[in-house]
């Protein structure tokens, strides 16, 4: 198959083009939607460009709102129970909230209220635009708070196949399904098959194979941990590198499997600490391979604290490649007594 | 419209209607107060000349989103009664297999797409099913019902200012009976509800007599053939009152309704009105309309029976449903060695 | 001191009189309390008894409001950082959504944001309806999400006594509580101290002590974990039933103090499993007592899926004695292998 | 009012603060090219009429919340420009210690309760306000700046039905610069923003034209004196236009806005336009208005050395001021071996 270099951003405008052509039912709704100013909507940035959406699809199919989050959620969840597949580009993550209501008690109760008279086939992109110096208002990373409602499915791709991949899956999927885009990933580029693929949903990837210490790590806790790896390699340590790529539903067995080897966890996770997915990860571990287990399982995540605007404020609470490699060092290296004994 | 111009078919389905509605909430209420119904119920007894006028108005294929005071709704929309009742009792025969009850009826056969136990919070859902008819070109007209209270939700206002810009075929239509639950509408509204449309481009109407039946059934068809017409949404506010407490079996300590202000609405009985409507018409004789008073009360009956013999459904039912693609654990399930509702026991609890 | 019988209802109706009573600047404001729907705002339930909050102080101060959540909460805020101490009361917790974003980017958020010029002393009381038959939309119980979100605080009282002297200290606070009252838990009733008394965030209670096992609980699971520790005892398994009480700060101390002597742990918690409250507990003794742990950390918790409104299909869904009792034979008896085997 | 009327002092005081604005934000531009402040910023350019017509409408003690168009708020209502532009850098001396960032700007000291980078989610902050100053009935008024993108925000109504309902002194100003992005209000507004005020029972205001300095005094002095006379909300809006792109080095493909449209709108420049209208009433003369330009483009140098001069904040700042009571993890805190902070950084990193 033919492949060609994408970005992160472009991956995800290419799987939007691809599930508009191969259904009429898709529609995309969400603010500045037309005029392309997230990246997604278009292939090039300007609308004379061919590939523009809203020349190609028009203005049935391409609707640009008003801000008005709570009722763009609702209306895309009333349109997809009556027969379209709606898109929806909430922009930033941060503005989810407005919407919380039709998310919890509509988009994900319907079905099961209803008992299955409907299906939900909705997809709520945002993009998390943490690390950007964005403040408080910008920076969320809420996914976690959406894995504790029943009824959803949660995207995190890390990389560009995947987000194209993923989506694709998301938009076929009838279940509503929300992705969380990080921002801090748009501009990552790597070969990409052209034509149509899926990525399943519950099927974790293991982006670097290790046999001392797990990392499962989300977002740009990817990345991070990859370099992370790459320098605990030249100290002797062999880390396994995992992306659950969907938190709902989440692969356990592939992070299960691989802690039965390595006997340690680590979790590398930019949402904020408590009740995070690195809780969840943890827990599942702790409940299901305890006996595997070797030490303390170690969450790298955002401390319990809001986004600082400031450049000197912000970097250094999310988890990056030294944190990464610190915690590894800390479950590799130490024994349990030592660590019980710290505290 | 009149009567003669209506025919005297749809005039009778409209009593029937309103029957159905009394006498099935008679039931429920009386079922919650011997314990054959969990938790309660919100009855529209007193307002089923708002709710049939409304229904009435729509096609069978149009659809319909409601809130908790949730049974008029459906039936009035032409649901049949044994599977609501179910429904309210927890059955698996229910309309939805037992896991709505009673503020959570839909029944998509007839274009119910859902009560909702949150104020306000299905008024988008309609909107959206109005979005959906207005791309996929159907045709199909959407209406949202509401109370006074649920018109100072937020929503409410997002919805028709999307709605008004692009001409969504939804009609918004509030049951004003004057009181959200202890409060006094007058005491939490500024301004005049009906009047709010206006400032969103759109045609508002204040139907002052809720309780006569033509009076309600004419403004909403009227709002419903502009949306048809794709001339987009119209709010429609119905003046109207509940005879009973919000919901059966609350006793507050305060009396936030004036007993003589009570009185002078009890008069006004939507069902009592329309029937000497139809005898002074013509449309039927005191004995037809005893007829078909036993029809429903028949049909009622039955309807209980259906909900007390049918049987709960297998606790297992509590884990179907939640998605269309389940995957239970998926460290589980892709073993295949157990079910999804295993899985979900053991973890549970 | 003078004690008197108080339910879980009324204790919390006599700590809002008392602090009405301390402070002019405390405020009630919410959907029907005029008429004291909800039990709270008069010691009876009728206005001619004495004792009725609109009486003793009037609608500028006891303030009904329209169902317009979203904005009660944010004037709430707005005028606990200008001067008041408000109390809102929302009813049910189900109800929470609508003010999401009030919560999480104003609430939470404002005082960090703007470096610590405001204070926001506000109370969010609510009240979760599960176990009642209510269905979907009137059954959740939202706390781990809340608790995933830095600058709240967050209090999941369990008995008369707390309710009073845990909302006593949330309305002293200046930071914004939130308390989630569960329902089932309304009738209970104990002696409890008529004078004022507040109880501290972040210290747990000991409900009942133990050697062998530590069952963390929460909300309804606190007596059930006690009648699962009673029916326990006679089979010789002696059960620590701790219930933190507030669950940000969580007394991560006590839990960690009883674990290093039981070297046990269950965690009970109503709320969702997937990063709720019992996946945060489990992480952090995952993390911080791996070397005193002898067995997995078992989690009783809500399956994820939505809440059935049918008798028949309800209740089992939540911890409960049997369940419990169960969780706790499994990690008292098991050696590790055995369950690692089990999966 | 005429300028007689108004005074000279207040006269002078206007064009000097919306010169602040103009000023203040031109150096912000620049700065963002430069790469000397992280992210972007939204400017007020063409807007200054409109800000501080509002502002200069409210007394010392008032209060006000704003929007991501954020600096023209605290700057019109007499916040000190060092620490703002300190802010826009992230340095410690930052008017709120670094932590907030262009989008966040609050100055408590003039009643400046904070800007939202949240879209509409700051009305309910100062109906909130208005809720206190009537409980405590110390008179002060607040004031919600908002763009027409936020009028379809659901809050607004929420918000404007409580204070109608309370007589809450509070001001809703609708900064209608006609776009929200890159989108034109009048595609997605059903209606006119300032007419949705009559449905609400309370008084709106449609000020055509905002680029006029007086104007807009005269329509907010009317409304902050209904509210602070105890007879509640009023609803302001303000058609006006932005000067530069929605946030400085933001490009799009498309060019959503008319060239013409771009031009006429350039021409009505308010500080140019109030300037001449200054001269012309004789309430100063070029010279001085020169001098006046002058002091206050080194009121704004003097803002950027101190935002360059000044340090950034300690790395341990990050983790202060989210609680008033802060507690830290309980069992590091409560052994006292360990302050928050370190636990923090041992937790988090
Ligand atoms: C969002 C939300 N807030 C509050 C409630 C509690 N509640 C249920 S019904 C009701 C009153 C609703 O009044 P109205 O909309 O006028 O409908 P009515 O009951 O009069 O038919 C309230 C406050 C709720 N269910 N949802
Ligand atoms: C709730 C929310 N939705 C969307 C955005 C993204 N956004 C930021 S500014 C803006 C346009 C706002 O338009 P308007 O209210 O007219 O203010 P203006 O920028 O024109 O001054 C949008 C969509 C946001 N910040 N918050
Ligand atoms: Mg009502
Ligand atoms: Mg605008």
């Amino acid at each position: 198959m033919a492949k060609s270099t994408m970005s992160f951003l472009g991956a995800i405008g290419a799987a939007q083009k691809e599930a508009m052509d191969a259904d009429e039912r898709v529609v995309i709704i969400g603010e500045d939607v037309e005029a392309n100013v997230y990246g997604t909507t278009g292939a090039g940035k300007s609308r004379k460009d061919k590939g523009d959406f809203l020349q190609m699809y028009g203005r049935n199919r391409i609707r640009n709102t008003p801000i008005s989050e709570e009722v763009i959620v609702g209306a895309a969840a009333g349109a997809a129970m009556t027969g379209l597949r709606p898109i929806v580009d909430l922009s930033y993550s941060s503005f989810l909230y407005m919407a919380m209501d039709q998310f919890v008690n509509q988009v994900a109760k319907n079905r099961y209220m209803f008992g299955g008279q409907a299906s939900m086939p909705v997809v709520f992109r945002s993009a998390m635009f943490y690390g950007l110096n964005t403040g408080a208002h910008h920076s969320d990373r809420p996914y976690p708070m959406f894995m504790n409602v029943p009824g959803l499915k949660i995207v995190v791709p890390a990389s560009p196949s995947d987000a194209k991949g993923l989506l694709r899956t998301a938009i076929d999927s009838d279940d509503p399904v929300l992705t969380f885009e990080a921002c801090m990933l748009w501009g990552l580029k790597e070969e990409v098959e052209e034509d149509e693929y899926r990525i399943p949903f519950g099927v974790a990837r293991t982006v670097r194979e290790g046999t001392d210490v797990t990392v499962v790590a989300i977002a740009t806790a990817v990345p991070e941990a990859v370099k992370a790896a790459d320098a605990l390699a030249e100290e002797g340590i062999s880390v396994e590198v995992i992306d659950p790529r969907t938190l709902v539903p989440l692969d356990s067995r592939a992070v299960l499997e691989s802690v039965a080897k390595t006997g340690r966890l680590v979790v590398a996770d930019p949402a904020h600490k408590t009740c995070g997915a690195a809780a969840e990860i943890s827990a599942i571990v702790a409940e299901e391979a305890f006996d595997a287990l070797k030490a303390p399982i170690a969450r790298v995540v955002t401390p319990d604290t809001q986004i600082p605007f400031s450049p000197a404020l912000e970097k250094q609470l999310y988890p990056n490649r030294e944190s990464i490699a610190d915690a590894v060092r800390r479950v590799a290296g130490a024994r349990p007594r030592q660590l019980a004994d710290a505290r | 419209m009149d009567l003669a111009a209506m025919g005297s078919t749809t005039a009778l389905e409209a009593q029937r209607r309103m029957l159905r509605i009394r006498r099935f909430d008679e039931r429920a209420s009386k079922m919650v107060k011997r314990g054959q119904i969990p938790g309660t119920v919100h009855t529209s007894i007193g307002q089923e000349a708002q709710v049939v006028g409304a229904t009435m108005a729509l096609g069978d294929d149009d659809y319909m989103t409601g809130n908790h005071r949730s049974h008029g709704h459906p039936i009035g929309k032409g649901s049949p009664l044994g599977p609501l009742m179910a429904e309210l009792v927890g059955k698996g025969t229910g309309v939805c297999g037992g896991k709505g009850g009673s503020l959570h009826l839909a029944d998509f056969n007839v274009g119910s797409l859902g009560e909702s136990g949150i104020v306000g919070s299905s008024i988008p859902i309609a909107t959206g099913a109005a979005l959906s008819s207005k791309v996929l070109g159907n045709g199909r007209v959407s209406l949202a019902f509401f109370g006074d209270g649920a018109a100072n939700q937020g929503c409410l206002y997002e919805a028709m200012n999307m709605a008004g810009t692009w001409d969504l075929p939804v009609v918004f239509l509030c049951e004003n009976n004057q009181y959200a639950l202890s409060t006094p509408a007058h005491t939490v509204t500024s301004g005049v509800i009906a009047e709010r449309a206006a400032g969103f481009g759109i045609p508002g109407v204040r139907v002052e007599d809720g309780q006569d039946f033509l009076a309600v059934f004419d403004a909403v068809t009227e709002a419903v053939e502009r949306a048809r017409r794709g001339e987009g949404p119209t709010l429609v506010e119905v003046v109207t009152y509940r005879f009973n407490e919000h919901s059966e079996g609350l006793r507050l300590g305060v009396d936030y309704r004036d007993a003589a202000e009570k009185a002078s609405w009890l008069e006004k009985d939507p069902i009592v009105l329309f029937r000497k409507h139809l005898v002074t018409e013509g449309v039927a004789t005191d004995d037809e309309l005893d007829a078909l008073e036993r029809e429903v009360d028949a049909e009622v009956e039955e309807a209980f029976e259906f909900s007390q013999t049918s049987p709960f459904p297998d606790p297992s039912v509590a884990f179907a449903d939640l998605y269309t693609e389940p995957f239970g654990p998926t460290h589980l399930s892709r073993d295949g060695a157990k079910s999804a509702e295993q899985a979900f026991s053991t973890i549970g609890a």
